[in-house]
């Protein structure tokens, strides 16, 4: 198997807080494919966003936050290079979009200088080639008149157009692997489904790798092809998404899945519960980080951690007891 | 469950809200947005009746301005066969103490400087209920019922998370004892995991209080596993109305039905092929002539362009308003 | 567009309405009765009598009100019974000097002003933040005078490199005219210099945690023009929105400062009015200090225009 | 912070709950360096105000020609003015009067702001009037402002508390309103409204209390603003009249005699500097721990 486009081991994000060092990424490890869409999902305050950024290295290393571990770019590990080149390969080779279209572009420069300014950093270009391939990149995501749109201003346009405008602007340069943080949680329902559909698409044109971050099952079981649950900082499922959705292992996955309403769910069925609520990063349990809300937890999963370990194939799942809850889960329903 | 012989307790009729943009340009005169325009629809006592759109369809409008928190511009709200937009506010707050609101952010509808106690004593204060101490009592008792301790009373907001919060805005809601409750997004806020927790709750208290509910949402899921009956809008117009399960089965507007296939489902495997509207949501500064949908229908027709369509009943309590079906 | 600066043109006319109401009931409720003052000491009861009624200051307050409102618009503010010339003579004489020292005064703040700020918002917390806080800070707490007294006795008495008083004006060669004037122009400057690098500070803190910040850098765009093209440009408005709030407070320290160095401006003229009861020369300076203020603002609400594309959309 | 299981008469928990978080907000107090170094300066200041005379054996008034322009001694501990009185005396009665008048003008700005400012954000007929008048005196700077307005008062150390007053109180006026514009908007004001609140419990239950932090750095910073215009008018001869003592116009008889008595100007200019330095950091430091929310963050 060649060596995946992107391997993160045991990565760690520290962040200096007043009230001492908080760990919002405590050891994630998963790989990228040449590709692939990977989805990343969990609630909020689960790291995924803090996993993203830490890939580009977006956090300031100065005074708030340091990382540990490993992530490698075919190879190369972004966690050792210097601003310089960090800054080479930020837009170039992985670039990201973000979660809110209207805070994500600079109010007071036009479309068209913002995307021109990503072209001519990593390619030398005249400013006329460059205005003429920003106006191509517009009419690759499907912005109607994009010689019009290049020198309007962010508040000239809506939430949808807004988002069109950071693919176009992340797809500059034909990055290998494009990193979306929660890109369509904004928008409205018709409008995610046509920025969906165009994800798909450039990916399958581009053959470009996705990171996409959501807390929206449905989204990931529409757009990725495999699956990492995280929990509190941690990993805690992997797997593809068939695996993930016909035969999920992780008490939480499970919970989840059950929580939400479906579109074609019995309606007289109280929905699923996970009881509690999620432990403060300051104050993280000793042994499973889920054990505090899991109805199957015993004194083990209380004193001992589990980690990740290989079901089958590349289904991964963090727990003690996945497979006697699923026997038990098994009988009961047949 | 919606039973057919259900008494009416709440009668809204051609509701509108206009909001008067000033003219930035001097040829753009005044400009008017027809956030709601001329909606109409009744709540069954006991019933929740869903209303569902994306933004800017003037769902969260419509329910403000049925407690006046926004003056509509027109139409009627009949109450024990009362108009209560026509009500001086002294006999409007009467209508206050039934009808109470359910809000969405649960970081910013609690009074930071208040204790969370205080907060809800305040619907008993203002209505008069009970006497000082008998207050504490009640509010200890309705925090309760919506599972918090008595003690979190004297807590302030800023201690909760956000699920607790909501939980604490139904209590406030609640403890005055109203026949209606209009709940704007109460979970759009959350997590999943609370988010099944409040709705469960609030199925609980609709029963226990005998509750007739208007729930506003975006999210459709959400809307078809808490309501009886369901409301889809569109740039402030009803487009279409029926039970639950009637609408999710077979939506009859092209709009409904674009929206319905746009929402990703948490299953695999199921590729359903999925109506895509073109273009953006029209701006509601100039909205297309004739049905307001018609530049993103792929049914539209000529007369759809000049005529408004007029709402149709097609089958009992199915209305919509379209002109493939008048 | 246009409709922007007119309807910004059109909303400084109540403004100006209030600032003249005051400014006419400052002189109004002023102790003293200018006719005798003329008229001195022999003058009959009878006589002062007939030229208060023949001068209309027995007529209603509003008529008094409109009789000063015209001539104020042509420009005549009344006579200084001390000076013996009208008041619009007086200030315009005075007015050379004060207004070089603020105008210096205000570049000299914005030249330490905005690099400082700015370096503190970058380095977040080093020790360099550390300190430009505290030199706003004390910045901040010394009265311009004070500190105009502290560098004549360091500057010019202890080391003597600048001039302790006086005035040259700029006909008599540009270093003449500068040495006198930079001193008073340091003491003013610096301390106005405080008050914009905090706000500069803070102004650049807050959009630097912004999102399109971030993707910027996701952009691989260089942390230099992160900082001075990406968040400059959004900074600038609140900052130049205080550059403007604080000329009047600029104006008003020239004429504190000049009292030490004594420079023949507007402050020596307000400081002789003040010991010579001449109340009429007071009230000139204030309704003109304020007028400026206004249309200084005027110029800076204009320049949102060209810095925020949203702003006049 | 979670909530730990309690399940005991509410009165009492009320009483813990109280005792909890007064010490809480102790602790944070002795952990917010600005807010402690600050109060230090002005306890201290203040301690001089009200104990220093009694300590001082001199008479700030009482001249003794003979001692005139004499450098800090053992007898004299900040050297004596140009009458002759004793310095450290003078600076003395002189702190009282600053910090009277910077507190005084600071309040009643502060109360008269506040009021205009609810008032002008929740009538809104009323809020282009108020704000215009309020737009009108800022035109006119606190300092030169301050000297016109004594000029028609006359020259009494009350008359320094109205006219700053004047001059503080628009400003103050245009913090609340800004911030009682945006409390408004909050939900739990929608929520109160939908309840039937009448206007009255509405402004003083929910949106006042609400605008009492921006209001308080306000009033800090209007304290030390205060300070400085006090000091400037009584230097310039239109603040507190001689021979009350003011920093202000001590500094203003060791203006002329800077080169010889250099300790008439640099004493009462510490003292100005200091008390100032001493509100900023108060005020500073008071925005930080105002803010439950912020603490939590």
């Amino acid at each position: 198997m060649e060596q995946p486009l992107l391997e993160i081991n045991n990565l760690k994000t520290h962040f200096k807080t007043e009230r001492g060092r908080v760990t919002a990424v405590d050891g994630i490890s998963f790989s990228v494919e040449k590709g692939e869409i990977l989805g990343v999902v969990g609630e909020s305050g689960c790291g995924k966003s803090v996993t993203a950024q830490s890939i580009l290295r977006l956090f300031d290393e100065k005074y708030t936050a340091s990382y540990e571990g490993e992530i490698k770019l075919q190879g190369e590990n972004l966690l050792q290079l210097s601003k310089a080149e960090m800054e080479k390969i930020r837009g170039n080779e992985v670039s990201m979009i973000f979660q809110d279209p209207l805070s994500s572009l600079n109010p007071v420069f036009t479309i068209g200088y913002q995307l021109m300014e990503t072209i001519r950093i990593h390619q030398n270009r005249t400013k006329k080639q460059a205005r003429q391939m920003a106006i191509d990149l517009l009419r690759m995501t499907g912005i109607p008149s994009p010689e019009k749109r290049v020198s309007e201003y962010p508040h000239q346009l809506s939430g949808g157009m807004r988002q069109r405008v950071m693919i176009a602007m992340a797809l500059a340069c034909k990055p290998k692997l494009l990193i979306a943080d929660e890109p369509t949680t904004a928008l409205d329902v018709t409008i995610q489904a046509q920025i969906l559909d165009l994800m798909l698409e450039l990916n399958e044109e581009l053959g470009m790798a996705v990171v996409f971050i959501t807390h929206d099952l449905g989204v990931v079981a529409e757009v990725c092809t495999r699956v990492v649950v995280m929990y509190l900082g941690q990993v805690v499922e992997e797997a593809n998404v068939e695996e993930l959705f016909t035969t999920p292992l992780h008490p939480y996955t499970k919970g989840l899945m059950k929580a939400i309403p479906q579109m074609d769910g019995d309606r007289s069925q109280k929905l699923n519960v996970i009881g509690g609520t999620v432990p403060a990063l300051n104050a993280i349990p000793s042994g499973c980080r889920f054990a505090s809300r899991c109805e199957f937890a015993n004194d083990l999963c209380k004193e001992k951690a589990p980690d990740l370990q290989v079901h089958e194939g590349n289904h991964k799942v963090r727990c003690w007891h996945y497979a006697e809850i699923s026997n038990k889960e098994a009988a009961r329903h047949a | 469950m919606p039973n057919q012989q259900a008494e009416s307790i709440l009668q809204v009729q051609g509701l509108k809200k206009y909001f008067s943009v000033k003219g930035f340009r001097s040829k753009s005169k005044n400009q008017q947005v027809k956030a709601v325009d001329d909606v109409s629809f009744t709540l069954y006592k006991g019933e929740t009746l869903g209303l569902v759109g994306e933004s800017g369809c003037g769902k969260s409008t419509t329910g403000r301005a049925l407690l006046r928190l926004i003056e509509p511009s027109g139409g009627t709200v009949l109450y024990n066969n009362e108009d209560i937009l026509k009500k001086s506010p002294r006999e409007f707050r009467k209508v206050q103490k039934d009808m109470q609101m359910v809000f969405q952010d649960p970081f910013s509808s609690l009074n930071p400087r208040i204790r969370i106690g205080e907060s809800i004593k305040e619907s008993l204060t203002i209505h008069s209920i009970g006497n000082r101490n008998e207050r504490e009592e009640i509010v200890m008792d309705i925090l309760g019922k919506v599972g918090l301790r008595s003690d979190h009373y004297f807590r302030f907001p800023h201690e909760f998370s956000g699920g607790q919060r909501q939980r604490i805005g139904l209590a406030r809601a609640l403890v005055a004892d109203p026949s209606i409750l209009i709940l704007d997004e109460p979970a759009s806020g959350l997590d999943v995991s609370i988010q099944s927790q409040i709705l469960n709750l609030l199925q609980e208290l609709q029963d226990d209080f005998k509750l007739t509910s208007l729930f506003i949402s975006h999210d459709m899921s959400v809307v078809r596993h808490i309501s009886d009956r369901v409301g889809v809008m569109y740039l402030g117009k009803l487009m279409e109305e029926a039970d639950t399960d009637t609408l999710f089965s077979n939506p009859v507007h092209p709009y409904t039905k674009a929206l319905l296939s746009a929402v990703p489902i948490a299953k695999v495997g199921k590729k359903r092929e999925r109506i895509v509207l073109k273009g953006e949501i029209p701006s509601p500064l100039n909205p297309p002539s004739g049905c307001i949908f018609h530049t993103r229908c792929p049914f539209a027709m000529d007369v759809c362009k000049q005529v408004v369509p007029e709402k149709v009943e097609i089958q009992d309590r199915h209305t919509v308003a379209c002109h493939l079906y008048s | 567009m246009y409709i922007y600066i007119l309807k910004r043109i059109f909303s400084l006319v109540p403004v100006l309405f209030v600032v003249s109401i005051v400014a006419f009931l400052l002189i109004y409720l002023t102790p003293g009765d200018p006719v005798s003052v003329m008229l001195g000491q022999e003058a009959t009861a009878e006589q002062i009598e007939a030229l208060r009624e023949q001068m209309g200051f027995n007529d209603p307050l509003y008529l008094q009100y409109f009789h000063w409102l015209i001539n104020v618009l042509q420009g005549n503010l009344g006579d200084s019974y001390f000076m013996h010339m009208p008041v619009t003579t007086a200030i315009v004489e005075h007015l050379g000097p004060t207004l070089s020292i603020a105008v210096l005064a205000e570049l000299i703040a914005i030249l330490i002003a905005l690099p400082v700020g700015i370096l503190a918002a970058k380095h977040r917390g080093s020790l360099m933040d550390q300190f430009v806080m505290g030199f706003t800070l004390t910045g901040m707490a010394i009265p311009s005078f004070l500190f105009g007294l502290i560098l004549m006795l360091v500057l010019g008495v202890k080391l003597g490199w600048l001039p302790v008083a006086g005035y040259q004006p700029l006909s008599t060669g540009f270093w003449n005219y500068l040495q006198y004037l930079l001193m008073p122009g340091l003491a003013l400057g610096i301390i106005q210099s405080a008050l914009i690098a905090r706000m500069t500070r803070s102004s650049m803190l807050e959009v630097l945690n912004a999102d399109f910040i971030k993707t910027a850098r996701s952009k691989g765009v260089k942390e230099r023009s992160i900082i001075y093209v990406h968040a400059l440009r959004n900074a600038l408005l609140p900052i130049i929105t205080v550059v403007g709030q604080t000329f009047g407070l600029l104006l008003a320290g020239a004429v504190v400062i000049e009292t030490i160095f004594n420079i023949p401006g507007i402050g020596q003229l307000v400081l002789n009015s003040i010991q010579s009861r001449d109340y009429a020369v007071i009230q000139g300076v204030i309704l003109m200090v304020a007028f400026f203020y206004v249309i200084i603002n005027l110029v800076i609400d204009l320049l949102y225009m060209l810095i925020d594309p949203r702003v006049g959309y | 912070m979670n909530v730990v299981e309690v399940n005991v008469n509410p009165k009492r928990v009320k009483h813990d709950l109280k005792k909890q978080e007064r010490s809480l907000l102790l602790r944070r107090f002795l952990s917010n360096k600005l807010m402690v170094t600050g109060s230090i300066i002005i306890v201290l200041l203040l301690l001089l105000a009200i104990l220093g005379p009694k300590l001082t054996p001199f008479d700030p008034y009482e001249m003794v020609v003979k001692e005139r322009l004499e450098a800090p001694s053992s007898h004299h501990l900040l050297g004596t003015d140009n009458f002759g009185r004793d310095l450290l005396t003078r600076i003395i009665y002189g702190a009282k009067v600053s910090m009277w008048v910077g507190f005084a003008s600071a309040l009643l700005s502060s109360i008269i702001g506040l009021a205009i400012g609810l008032t002008a954000s929740y009538y809104r007929y009323l809020d282009n009037i108020l704000m215009r008048i309020c737009d009108g005196l800022l035109a006119f700077p606190a300092i030169l402002f301050a000297i016109a307005l004594m000029a028609v008062l006359g020259a009494k150390t009350e008359n320094v508390i109205i006219a700053l007053t004047i001059v503080f109180s628009p400003e103050v006026a245009r913090i609340v309103r800004s911030r009682a514009l945006v409390v408004r908007e909050e939900t739990y004001i929608e929520a109160i409204r939908s309840q039937g609140a009448s206007a009255a419990r509405i402004i003083w239950k929910h949106i006042a209390p609400n605008t009492i932090s921006p209001l308080l750095v306000k009033a800090t910073f209007v304290f030390s603003e205060a300070v400085i215009v006090e000091a400037t008018l009584s230097f310039l001869g239109a603040g507190v009249p001689a021979p009350d003592p003011s920093w202000g116009n001590i500094l203003s008889d060791g203006k002329d005699v800077i080169y010889t008595a250099w300790w008439m100007t640099v004493f009462p200019g510490l003292f100005i500097i200091l008390s100032v330095l001493g509100l900023n950091l108060l005020g500073d430091g008071l925005r930080d721990l105002i803010d439950p929310q912020s603490s939590t963050k």
